[in-house]
């Protein structure tokens, strides 16, 4: 969430078209965090590689989470893992994306029965906007679930929805 | 990333466990920085629990586990032989296909089974491109560690049309589940053939534009010559194996000296390292193995190619397998180095006990070893020539 | 133009504020093409097509990244300075942008024509130094310590051939008012000090391997000071996280981002000012005047900063003993004989 | 060296160590006494003629009768000859010798054999848990093994 998301009362032409502006400078440079887990990050890494290359969409790798935008969890969530990735999100700044890659990251995939290690689904510890199935999803998929989340932000608005 | 002090006392190494540096006149401290879980250089989530002076790196504690995925539980608990072999698959999802062959080619010596030679040969060709696509991001990666972006785009490039490959193969690009018990899923494709002998033709010269642009740059020379070397001894007391043991000089690779499949039948060299740039058995030499290597399977892919025969890809075996109590390990030659299953059997149809020899964890078990008084560049080259696969340490 | 300024307005504090704009505008139009045409020079080398989808070829692409990052949450550590962590970037930039002061655009304009006009941007391009060591120790995280320190120990250490390539041009021109070292070289491409200078040409023939080894150097230790790669040790990805700027985020980091780029352009156009006649035309009188001379600087300035992004994908990265090595036994005693001979040869 | 070979100096070399063995497997093995598990190691390592210098692998077996189990996969560079080793050991008090000082990669091989069966390595140099969290409950691969249904907070079972 920005800083002015959410803040003015009334809606008029003015705050919608800055609404779009903003929107739109948010959706088209979706940094992501550089932060592989297991087999869908190789998906990722091929996402972002000449073949399909990510940077289309304005989706620049950065090591740092203090300047992502979106994080991309890519792969078996484990409970050593969790914690950290927990820490990762909040280090991130506001407004911030989930997008959880793959079926492992999604419920636990292939390990939801007997992972006695494994975290089933990572949205029992961040929040998730968007869900990307597969194992591994294709790198078209990836892009897929990239062009969700882009909608996604594209409805995002500085007016106050009344509950 | 992680500040050591926030977490739990025992996620850090007891002081009377690590080694020091000795010696100084001046007291000065040592600092302790935790590399990873994220980080970009631990390619997954390794974390190294680095003690430093300054730049020098005084003594690196590897902590893994951050991706256990109980690989060892699930087998025990599938109700089917066959139904290990998709987290066979995921355990070291860069070189899907030989791990699918450690698998099968260990229960197939427990159930004493012959495959079709068909079988055989279609497995070499697909074990072979495997370790070519994955040295190619052995190698990007390792470009990326030096700080070359480049050449790990040309390698990914590459690598894709070995996936199509794959692909039009078994339907998947990274995961394949096409190694068998007893055989293949599919026949290979039409078209696989033309298509994987313009690959091989190709491909050389994508070789020879990534030893243009890395191999040979001073500054990349400079970097891993010389670099986290590995005594010959060393690496076979901890058993390292692959481009990590050949690197050092040992001439073993289990293609030849222990052979399996119809190695046997073809033309090819083992690579080692010779200590070109630096000493033997230093950064740039398992590097060069690595790209030799690549040259080399791909001889054995055209010659896999040209001689596979007709025949069937599947031999007559029931669908629910019961071998006979007892156990069998087998090894093969992944392209990080020995694989290795341990399977026992009680004579059900679901195996009592696997385990799986990862190449990956013992060559990573050796770090420890090479990296101390590097400095904490050299340490990231030294992690990247291990070409660790996570999924594969932690299973 | 500040004679003409101050024929309309009169010698005010305005004058100087208007006198300060251009290069401050200059810098933002020039960081957002630069940023753009980086990542497309990148793609193309590495057989991909980079931005697509902000307006013809992503061409709007820097725009929304800097409107994105205005939007970002403005976060500081618990654990960090707060005053210094927020005072870091501005003193990166402050230090960037105080180099451009002296830094002619053409024959009419320059932000402040002072005597010292190369002293004073070696002089004060070493406030960047202290921002960086600012941000890594205040962000209290060791990576950026590790990075800070690093920067530190570079740029200082690549300050010395800096100084001393620039030395050799001060020493043929006779100047260190840049307006004086570029009018000096007036006159078409081979009166640039690279090829010797406007030397008879026995004179210009002993110089010339002299001035081209200290141009390289200049060019060399300019990426060095800018922290590019292969020198880009303090921001080193894959083993510093982000240097300095780990913990850094928005706005801050968009000001260290463009104190990057700036610093870029500051380092190109300072080689193109003392050793390829700045502003003045490469065909003697064609072209050339106080419009052309905006031209034909940035051409120059431009050329050099795509060639830093040409090497910065290219090349891997040194490591930190061999980056000291390269600059201190081999760049400067390199040029300590530049220096000797040149005199020599002028003296003579 | 057959393994018959192998199994005789073995017994003839250290008295009582061999317990059991099966020399006409497919993979032949020998098992040896727990505690002195690293003196045949260090014989079998060192001595010429046998130079197992090459430990494959090293697992935890959990043999559902109250006892646990480690394996020994050995092979030879030079010899280019294979044995398999085993001990045993009961689930009450699962303590073996360690090899970590004989094959430097035993020392990980034992830190996951402790962390998944709990089979505790005598004298090795930092017996810690490698693949499941410091805090974890219980030691997984073992058969009566129940996933903890909290796990540090979080909920473990799908």
């Amino acid at each position: 969430m920005g800083l002015l998301d959410y803040k003015f009362e009334n809606s008029n032409i003015l705050i919608t078209s800055l609404d779009n502006l903003l929107n739109w400078a948010r959706l088209s440079s979706l940094w992501q965090m550089q932060f592989g887990l297991a087999c869908c990050a190789i998906e990722m890494m091929a996402a972002s590689a000449s073949n399909f290359d990510m940077m289309r969409f304005g989706v620049i790798p950065r090591a740092t989470p203090r300047q992502c935008d979106v994080m991309i969890v890519s792969g078996t969530v484990t409970l050593k893992m969790a914690s950290r990735i927990k820490r990762l999100y909040d280090q991130m700044p506001e407004p911030r994306y989930v997008i959880s890659m793959g079926s492992c990251s999604n419920c636990g995939g292939p390990y939801w029965e007997h992972g006695y290690h494994v975290l089933k689904g990572v949205d029992r510890v961040i929040p998730v906007d968007v869900y990307v199935p597969g194992c591994p999803p294709r790198p078209e998929a990836l892009l897929e679930g990239l062009m969700k989340l882009q909608e996604k932000v594209r409805k995002g608005s500085l007016v106050k929805v009344s509950a | 990333m992680i500040d050591s002090k926030t977490l739990p006392t025992n996620y850090v190494t007891k002081p009377e466990k690590r080694a020091t540096s000795t010696g100084r006149s001046l007291r000065t401290d040592e600092m302790i920085i935790n590399m990873g879980p994220q980080h970009p250089s631990t390619h997954g989530v390794l974390r190294l629990e680095i003690v430093v002076d300054g730049e020098i790196v005084v003594d690196v504690i590897p902590h893994i586990g951050y991706l256990h995925r109980c690989f060892e539980k699930h087998a025990e608990h599938m109700t089917n032989y066959q139904q290990v072999i998709p987290y066979a698959d995921r355990m070291d999802y860069l070189s899907s296909m030989s791990n699918d062959w450690a698998y099968a080619l260990t229960v197939e010596r427990l159930l004493k089974l012959e495959v079709p030679q068909r079988v055989e040969y279609i497995r070499v060709i697909m074990a072979e491109l495997q370790r070519i696509a994955s040295h190619l991001i052995a190698v990007g990666t390792y470009a990326i560690d030096m700080g070359a972006f480049t050449p790990f785009l040309w390698c990914f490039r590459d690598r894709e049309r070995i996936l199509d490959l794959f692909e039009m193969t078994c339907g998947a690009r990274l995961l394949y589940n096409y190694i068998w018990v007893g055989g293949v899923s599919h026949d290979l494709p039409a078209g696989f053939v033309e298509k994987a002998k313009d690959f091989c033709k190709d491909f050389r010269t994508t070789l020879k534009e990534v030893h243009d642009v890395l191999t040979y740059n001073e500054i990349f020379v400079k970097r891993t010559a010389n670099v986290g070397v590995l005594p010959k001894d060393v690496a076979v007391n901890y058993s390292c194996s692959g481009p990590m043991l050949r690197g050092s000089g040992v001439d073993w690779d289990l293609r030849r000296d222990d052979p399996y499949g119809v190695y046997g039948k073809f033309e090819w060299g083992v690579q080692i390292g010779k200590g070109t740039k630096g000493t033997v058995g230093d950064c740039w030499d398992r590097y060069m193995v690595r790209m030799n290597e690549m040259e080399e399977s791909t001889k054995i892919v055209e010659q896999a190619i040209a001689w596979l025969p007709e025949g069937n890809v599947q031999s007559a075996i029931p669908k629910r397998i019961r071998p006979e109590a007892g156990e069998m390990y087998a090894r093969t030659e992944s392209p990080r180095g020995e694989l290795g299953f341990y399977v026992i059997s009680d004579g059900t149809a679901s195996p009592y006990r696997v385990k799986g020899r990862a190449p990956a964890f013992v060559n990573l078990s050796v770090l420890p070893e090479i990296s101390k008084g590097a400095m904490i560049a050299d340490l990231v080259a030294i992690v990247g020539s291990v070409d660790i696969v996570l999924g594969e340490v932690d299973r | 133009m500040e004679e003409l300024l101050q024929s309309f307005i009169g010698e005010s504090w305005l004058l100087y504020v208007i006198l300060a704009v251009p290069p401050l505008v200059f810098i933002l139009l020039y960081a957002l093409v630069t940023v753009w045409t980086e990542m497309k020079v990148s793609a193309h080398m590495q057989d991909r097509v980079a931005y697509m989808y902000t307006g013809p070829h992503g061409l709007f692409q820097p725009v929304a990244d800097i409107l994105k990052l205005l939007q970002k949450e403005d976060t500081i550590p618990a654990a960090a300075d707060k005053t210094l962590f927020r005072l870091a970037p501005f003193l990166v930039f402050t230090g960037t942008y105080a180099g451009f002061a002296a830094l002619p655009f053409s024959s009419a304009y320059i932000g402040s024509n002072i005597n010292l006009g190369v002293f004073y941007i070696v002089a004060v391009s070493s406030i960047v130094v202290v921002g960086l060591l600012m941000a890594g120790w205040a962000s209290n995280n060791k990576w950026s310590l590790f990075g800070a320190m690093r920067s530190a120990a570079q740029v200082i250490s690549y300050e010395i051939p800096t100084a001393l390539a620039l030395l050799i041009a001060v020493m043929i021109t006779g100047s260190l008012n840049l307006q004086e070292v570029i009018r000096f070289q007036d006159g078409g491409i081979f009166n640039w000090v690279v090829f010797g200078g406007p030397f008879p040409l026995l004179q210009k023939l002993l110089l010339l391997p002299f001035t081209f080894i200290a141009f390289l150097i200049l060019f060399v230790a300019g990426i060095a000071e800018v922290n590019r790669t292969p020198f880009d040790l303090p921001e080193a990805e894959s083993e510093l996280v982000q240097g300095y700027n780990t913990e850094y985020s928005g706005m801050k980091f968009a000001i260290f981002y463009l104190a990057e780029y700036a610093n870029m352009y500051l380092v190109s156009a300072i080689a193109a000012c003392v050793f390829l006649g700045g502003w003045s035309s490469p065909f003697g009188d064609f072209m050339s005047g106080p419009l052309w001379g905006v031209f034909w600087i940035v051409l120059k300035g431009f050329f050099f900063v795509f060639l830093q992004i040409w090497i910065r994908w290219t090349l891997p990265r040194l490591r930190v003993d061999q980056l000291m090595y390269t600059s201190w036994k081999v760049l400067t005693p390199f040029l300590f004989v530049c220096v000797f001979a040149v005199g020599l040869i002028l003296v003579l | 060296m057959t393994a018959q070979e192998i199994h005789d100096s073995l017994k003839a070399k250290f008295e009582g160590a061999v317990v059991e063995a099966k020399l006409d497997a497919p993979q032949p093995w020998i098992r040896i006494d727990e505690h002195r598990i690293r003196d045949v190691c260090r014989f079998l390592c060192d001595e010429p003629g046998f130079e197992f210098d090459y430990l494959m692998c090293l697992s935890g077996v959990d043999y559902n009768d109250g006892n646990l189990g480690v394996v020994y996969h050995l092979s030879s560079m030079p010899q280019k000859h294979k044995i398999v080793l085993k001990v045993r050991c009961t689930k009450e008090d699962p303590h073996v010798q360690s090899v970590a000082s004989v094959w430097g990669t035993a020392n990980w091989h034992e830190r996951e054999a402790y962390d998944m069966f709990g089979i505790v390595f005598d004298e090795h140099p930092d017996l810690r848990r490698i693949l499941c969290g410091d805090d974890y409950p219980g030691h997984p691969l073992r058969k009566d093994f129940k996933v903890p249904e909290f796990y540090n907070g979080m909920k473990v079972p799908y």
